[in-house]
């Protein structure tokens, strides 16, 4: 059995993590597309940055994780969801 | 510099007219002096005017321009009209808005042409061309109103006439490496015949817009009607006789040797002929005085381009005699209309009416025009007319000649109806307090024009000595012996050979006279209006007897299935698919930014799939 | 169906792009210029961070013109939400008192964080930009966290200003003495200390105070102004 | 000084750009420095001009940023061709400043300013800039300021329009970034030469992916058709001055990044061939759109899209006359076309109409000449710098041999000229509206530098031959280029 011969590496389990990361970044990206209610959009595309910060670090890129983290997550959910306020919350 | 030079001479050209608009900010008279001794200054200068060329680099080309016997003789025509246009501009244009700009646009045609004629290549040729074509599309919306809408369309019209000879222009240089006409028609005769026959055919085609030939006179019309009467003089007298001069140019310098040359000669000269009948009808149906005269000039360029096309030396020289001629007798015709509208402010056919006594100087103009027009002697007109019909036999076009016959005869009829309309009839009360135009500035223009009429009627050799040395430069084999091509002529060519026919045709008129005389006389008795009683009652003095109005409404029915299909509304549909294509496209633009980022994200896609599978 | 079209057109875009970075090199030492930063950045620029070395000094003029589009879009929400008025006072509810004790507590927290993140951005991951946006979302807690606050905005725009003009001039220096605009004329001093790496860290930090003033300057005018309708 | 501050062509960018960093605080000073500051600034990069360019005839002036050598470092090329640009930029830059000195009211000015001083200063590194990444950054400076720019009057059309500006610009952005970063991943290097020397590194495949990124993606900034949906409603949003520095400035700058990114790193025959089609067919869907607009900005913008193809067209042919030809339409168009949008907005206001241009003929007797000049010069009727530009077009058309392609734009220019010659009829209408106030000296003085040089290029056309030929030379010798850039 090939299974069998899998042991539960370091290595392994970085690609593991990778691989469910990548996923989920193009589940939320899907669904913060296709989301009517603009406000779980926005909760999506901030899920999208929260994942991609953590990949980045993933790849030894804490520079870029930062930046993602503190811009895609804190400041463009900020200043989305103040343009939602200022709007409407669902899409026509 | 040199003053004999054309650098100077265009100089002159150019520089009084930006003198003079400059001058308007000074003083009426001063302007008018600046604008009187730019034109004469050129005229006479025409007389010095040196062998040596001139060339000058611009933008990588070289300019070259020279004098030929060719262009000296249009330039003749341009200076003969433009002294009189100018003169008569002072008074007629004193009342209108802007005369600066009218001055200045005036001067740069007059200029222009002149450049167009010293252009010994095709690059300054084509400039000058286009310095003309926006100068005098200025000045024929000067008036606003519908004058621009005219204007537009000659300025279209130009344009596809203009960018056909540009397309040429460019092709010829490239193939040949110079803009000279001898080095392009050197290099001309090297290339296939189907090239030959595409280059030639598209010069032929922007020179003869100009001329107003058939299919492509649709501007002319119009834009004689709307633009100023002093400009339209030299608008049909002058201007659009660069056509011709182009297409002469076009057809013995450059096109002669192609095995096309013979078949595109022929079929231009049924253009002509086609052109003169059909716009000789059209104008008999105007009720304007100024869409008849234009109509009319579209017919007698329809003469010339037959003369022109057909090529022997004979027929050449009528076409450059009709040339001078139809300049000097248009250019009186308008301004003899201009001067009447001047006075009543109308050219409308129908409500002018017998002015004759009230405008003798303009009347004598109009009746001396039009007899030259009507190719009767001993007016230069005839002179003219009777080389064309002696061509058109010599070379067999027997049809041509029926043609050609036909329209001068039909032409009586609109010559009769402005002649009529204008001065004759009863006279009418609102025209009491018109008087006759002021001498100097109008009346002395039409009187000099009328007297080079009958100057080149009874000397034709006047002109015939500078066609003749003209059509030697082009390349045609005229001897010393010219004259003896026509029997028109005495044997020193100078001279009108009169005798013969004044008798034939002085006898024939008296003897009908007589005839008539006698016949009618015991019938014939004089009455005034108060002699006429309709329903038994005598009429008031002010009411009107005499009517213009339908003047020839059996002709028209006659010839309404001809005119009934109109070429230009032809060229309007062609005009308006295009104006509805940009209507269909401009919907591309929808104003939405979805169906935009469709456009990027369909064009990419496309780019991709057709890179890829180009790999 | 239109839906489907741009899933179609995407997808096709998409495997294009797709088959483009599928054929790059990952892993082979072919990246020739990252070869040359990797080895030559410590020594030549003092400083500990490649990543900062190359975004302030190497492709300092990159940052310069990144700093710039922020500036810019801070600049153009200005200009776009010029005189628009605010509303008059909030409908919505007021935020509870454990929310602006949070804030007023987090605050100073957040902002030391952001300004160490810029000071070290020479020696640690992370610098002006990342310190700048951690010290304008901490404005941002401020905001929602207490109903009456506002930016001092002519503070906001006196630093940026600043801020923006010592970048440029740090790189106008360089010129001034006679070297290159941006080139480096502090001395190195000694790599992975504070004071090291030449302007590395001057500019870095002037880009923390610019984007952090800037970013706060663009969270207030907007929860500041509505359209005039409304 | 120039001891102190030894003139490089960095300054076109470091001087706007500290100038805009001071503008906020010296506005806080006194209001009247809002509008010195960025003339003196225009005046100053005017003066690096006229300084840098007769060196950068003689050689190219390669500077480096930060000291590092090309590979590692970013490097500014100032060659002749660049030169031509940012001279080109300065001065529309400053004519558009003395024009908006009297002419743009709309607060916040010191805004305005300084949107105004990036959008040329981010064009002016676009041509300057011999690095690819360095390049997409200045796009996006020079982008980001036109958005803000074209919802400047903020009305709710206006609005919209910049928004449609910023959805198809971050469109463009995206697939310039796109392509840089598969350039990058498979060449390991972003500097324009050196990636010139290393493009066998990528597949053929991929470089037809890149080559279409980034066709798209400049052609978006450049108003190729069909990517130029937003040009028309942007050039109509923004206030005049603006739409004259979009027509005269960004699109000549993502012009040139098109065609030194083609020239260097995708020099096939296909790609050249490709833009040049894709001019003509802008060129003629342009000129046909325009026909029938109402809207004279509209009208303007379509011409100027139209213009625009007309250089492409003449660029694809990448022959020398060919760039030289497209090098002399652009700058004809940069003057001819900004003076028309200042003109019309100076005679009819911002949302003018061709009804608005009614009788203007004997109100605004100067204004209107200068709109016929205008109209004139962009038909290409002699003796204007339309006409020599439109020449050297067709002549280089002809050399190779593209009959096709001239009759094609001649035939547009006939549709052209219908459209422009019937604005300029309008003038001469008799009714119209009352005209309202006097044009100031200064916007006249603006206008009139422009109508100059319109005048001037008419008649001595010659004078600029030596700059486009050497423009055109530099752009066409890429092996010159690698090697400058590439020689320590």
């Amino acid at each position: 059995m090939i299974l069998l011969q899998w042991t539960l590496t370091p290595e392994l389990l970085y690609q593991a993590g990778t691989g469910i990361l990548l996923f989920l970044l193009v589940v939320a990206a899907i669904f913060s597309v296709v989301q009517k209610d603009l406000l779980m959009a926005i909760v999506g595309t901030s899920l999208v940055s929260l994942i991609l910060s953590v990949l980045f670090l993933l790849l030894h890129a804490p520079d870029v994780a930062l930046t993602e983290a503190a811009i895609g997550v804190a400041l463009t959910t900020a200043i989305f969801l103040i343009a939602l306020r200022k709007t409407g919350r669902y899409e026509e | 510099m040199d003053i004999t030079g054309i650098p100077f001479f265009l100089a002159v050209s150019f520089g009084g007219a930006f003198l003079a608009y400059l001058m308007n900010f000074a003083h009426r008279f001063l302007r008018n002096a600046v604008v009187l001794l730019t034109v004469s200054a050129s005229a006479a200068l025409l007389f010095w005017l040196g062998d040596e060329t001139f060339s000058m680099e611009m933008g990588g080309f070289v300019l070259t321009l020279g004098k030929t016997p060719y262009s000296l003789f249009f330039a003749g025509i341009v200076a003969l009209l433009a002294v009189p246009t100018v003169l008569f501009s002072f008074t007629y244009m004193a009342k209108e808005e802007r005369p600066a700009m009218y001055y200045l646009n005036l001067l740069i045609t007059i200029a222009a042409m002149y450049g167009i004629l010293f252009s010994l290549d095709l690059l300054s040729l084509f400039i000058f061309w286009e310095i003309m074509t926006w100068s005098s599309f200025l000045l024929t919306i000067h008036k606003g109103g519908n004058a621009t809408k005219a204007g537009v369309k000659y300025f279209l019209y130009s344009a596809a006439g203009a960018y056909a000879i540009l397309f040429s222009v460019v092709i010829l240089y490239n193939m040949s490496g110079s803009l000279l006409i001898e080095d392009v028609a050197r290099s001309f005769v090297l290339q296939n015949p189907l090239m030959q026959l595409m280059l030639a055919g598209t010069l032929l085609f922007g020179f003869s817009v100009k001329a107003g030939l058939m299919p492509m006179h649709g501007w002319a019309p119009d834009a004689y009607a709307e633009s100023p009467a002093p400009f339209t003089a030299l608008f049909s007298g002058a201007l659009s006789k660069m056509g011709i001069f182009g297409m002469g140019m076009v057809l013995y310098q450059i096109f002669l040797q192609s095995p096309f040359s013979l078949p595109v000669r022929e079929l231009l000269a049924w253009a002509g002929g086609i052109t003169s009948a059909l716009a000789t009808l059209r104008a008999i149906q105007q009720t304007d005085a100024k869409r008849l005269l234009a109509y009319s000039s579209v017919a007698q360029l329809g003469y010339i381009v037959m003369g022109l096309a057909l090529g022997t030396p004979l027929s050449m020289m009528a076409a450059l005699f009709i040339t001078l001629l139809h300049g000097v007798f248009k250019a009186m015709l308008f301004f003899a209309v201009g001067a009447v509208y001047f006075r009543t402010g109308l050219t409308d056919l129908n409500e002018l009416r017998g002015l004759i006594r009230r405008m003798p100087v303009s009347f004598l103009t109009v009746l001396m025009a039009i007899i030259s027009l009507a190719n009767i002697p001993p007016l230069g007109g005839f002179v003219g007319k009777w080389l064309l019909y002696e061509s058109l036999i010599q070379s067999d076009h027997y049809f041509l000649v029926i043609v050609a016959f036909f329209s001068s005869t039909a032409s009586f009829l609109y010559v009769y109806r402005l002649i009529f309309s204008i001065f004759l009839g009863q006279e009418e009360k609102e025209f009491e307090h018109v008087k006759e135009v002021p001498f100097l500035t109008m009346q002395l223009p039409m009187l000099a024009l009328a007297a080079v009429t009958f100057i080149t009627g009874i000397f034709p050799g006047i002109v015939l000595a500078p066609i003749s040395s003209a059509l030697t430069y082009l390349g045609f084999p005229i001897q010393h012996d010219m004259w003896s091509m026509s029997m028109l002529f005495n044997e020193w060519g100078n001279r009108m050979n009169l005798l013969a026919m004044i008798s034939v045709i002085g006898t024939v008129f008296l003897t009908g006279f007589t005839i008539l005389y006698f016949y009618r006389m015991r019938r014939t008795r004089y009455v005034t209006t108060k002699d006429i009683h309709t329903s038994g009652e005598v009429p008031t003095e002010n009411e009107n007897l005499t009517y213009a109005i339908n003047f020839y409404q059996p002709f028209e029915r006659a010839a309404h299935p001809v005119l009934s299909k109109s070429i230009r509304a032809w060229i309007d549909w062609i005009g308006r698919s295009v104006s509805e294509l940009g209507d269909f496209l401009r919907h591309i633009y929808t104003g939405d930014g979805q169906t935009y980022a469709w456009y990027v994200v369909l064009f990419l896609t496309f780019m991709l799939a057709a890179g890829s599978w180009i790999l | 169906m239109k839906k489907l079209l741009a899933a179609f057109l995407l997808g096709f875009i998409g495997y294009y792009l797709y088959t483009a970075f599928a054929g790059v090199p990952f892993g082979e030492n072919k990246m020739e210029v990252g070869k040359d930063y990797l080895e030559t950045t410590v020594p030549k620029t003092g400083a500990v961070n490649t990543v900062t070395s190359i975004v302030v000094n190497y492709r300092g003029f990159d940052t310069l013109g990144e700093v710039t589009v922020l500036f810019l879009a801070a600049t153009g929400l200005g200009a776009i939400l010029f005189g628009m008025k605010g509303k008059p006072e909030d409908k919505h509810r007021e935020p509870s008192s454990i929310l602006t004790t949070g804030a007023k507590a987090l605050f100073p927290i957040i902002v030391l964080l952001g300004a160490y993140i810029f000071i070290h951005g020479h020696l640690t991951p992370g610098g002006g930009f990342q310190g700048g946006t951690i010290i304008a979302t901490g404005v941002l807690i401020l905001i929602l966290g207490i109903k009456s606050f506002h930016a001092n905005h002519a503070l906001l725009s006196v630093m940026e200003s600043l801020a923006g003009i010592t970048f440029v001039v740090a790189g106008i220096l360089g010129l001034a003495f006679g070297k290159n605009f941006l080139e480096n004329i502090l001395p190195l001093g000694t790599p992975g200390q504070v004071l090291s790496a030449g302007i590395i860290p001057i500019i870095y930090i002037a880009v923390g105070f610019k984007v952090g003033a800037e970013l706060a300057g663009v969270l207030d005018t907007l929860m500041s102004t509505t359209r005039g309708e409304e | 000084m120039p001891e102190l501050f030894p003139l490089s062509p960095v300054h076109y960018v470091a001087a706007p750009l500290l100038a805009a960093f001071l503008l906020p605080l010296v506005a806080k000073l006194s209001r009247s420095f809002i509008k010195i500051l960025p003339g003196l600034t225009f005046l100053y990069v005017l003066y690096v001009s006229a300084v840098l360019y007769p060196q950068a005839l003689q050689a190219p002036i390669i500077e480096q940023i930060a000291g590092w050598a090309p590979p590692l470092g970013i490097n500014l090329y100032y060659g002749p061709m660049a030169g031509l640009f940012a001279s080109l930029f300065s001065a529309l830059g400053f004519i558009v400043w003395l024009y908006s000195l009297t002419q743009m009211k709309q607060e916040p000015l010191d805004r305005f300013y300084i949107l105004l001083m990036m959008l040329v200063a981010g064009a002016t590194g676009m041509v300057l800039t011999g690095d690819i990444f360095n390049l997409f950054v200045f796009m996006e400076i020079t982008a980001i300021s036109a958005y803000s720019l074209t919802a400047f009057l903020r009305e709710d059309d206006k609005a919209e329009a910049g928004f449609k500006y910023i959805l198809i610009g971050s469109l463009a952005s995206a697939f310039v970034l796109l392509g840089i970063a598969i350039l990058y991943s498979y060449t390991g290097t972003l500097n324009l030469a050196d990636l010139a020397l290393n493009m066998d590194k990528v597949p053929l495949s991929v470089r037809v992916i890149v080559f279409g990124l980034f066709l798209v993606g400049f052609g978006i900034e450049a108003e190729i058709f069909p990517l130029n949906g937003w040009a028309p409603d942007a050039y109509s949003a923004a206030p005049a001055p603006v739409s004259a520095l979009f027509a005269g400035i960004t699109v000549k700058a993502a012009l040139y990044a098109l065609a030194r990114v083609t020239i260097l790193l995708f020099p096939f025959a296909g790609s050249m061939a490709l833009i040049s089609i894709l001019g003509l067919v802008t060129l003629v869907i342009s000129e046909l759109a325009a026909l029938h607009q109402k809207n004279l900005f509209r009208m303007l913008a379509y011409s100027s899209m139209g213009q625009v193809g007309l250089a492409i067209a003449a660029l694809g042919l990448f022959t020398a006359e060919g760039v030289y030809a497209a090098l002399f339409a652009m700058i004809n168009h940069a003057i001819v076309k900004g003076m028309l949008f200042l003109t019309v907005f100076a005679m009819a206001g911002g949302s003018a109409t061709l009804d608005g241009l009614n009788g203007m003929g004997r109100k605004k007797p100067i204004l209107s000449l200068l709109f016929t000049l205008g109209a004139f010069a962009i038909i290409g009727l002699p003796p204007f710098s339309g006409f020599w530009s439109k020449l050297s077009v067709l002549t280089a058309m002809g050399q190779t041999g593209n009959y096709a392609m001239i009759a094609i734009v001649l035939a547009t220019t006939i549709v052209e000229a219908a459209y422009f010659l019937r604005a300029t009829g309008r003038l001469y209408l008799s009714e119209g509206n009352p005209a309202e106030g006097k044009t100031p000296l200064s916007a006249i003085a603006a206008l009139a530098v422009l109508a100059a040089g319109i005048l001037w290029i008419g008649f001595f056309p010659g004078s600029i031959d030596e700059t486009l030929t050497a423009g055109a030379q530099d752009l066409l010798d890429t092996a010159k280029y690698t090697e400058g850039v590439l020689k320590d």
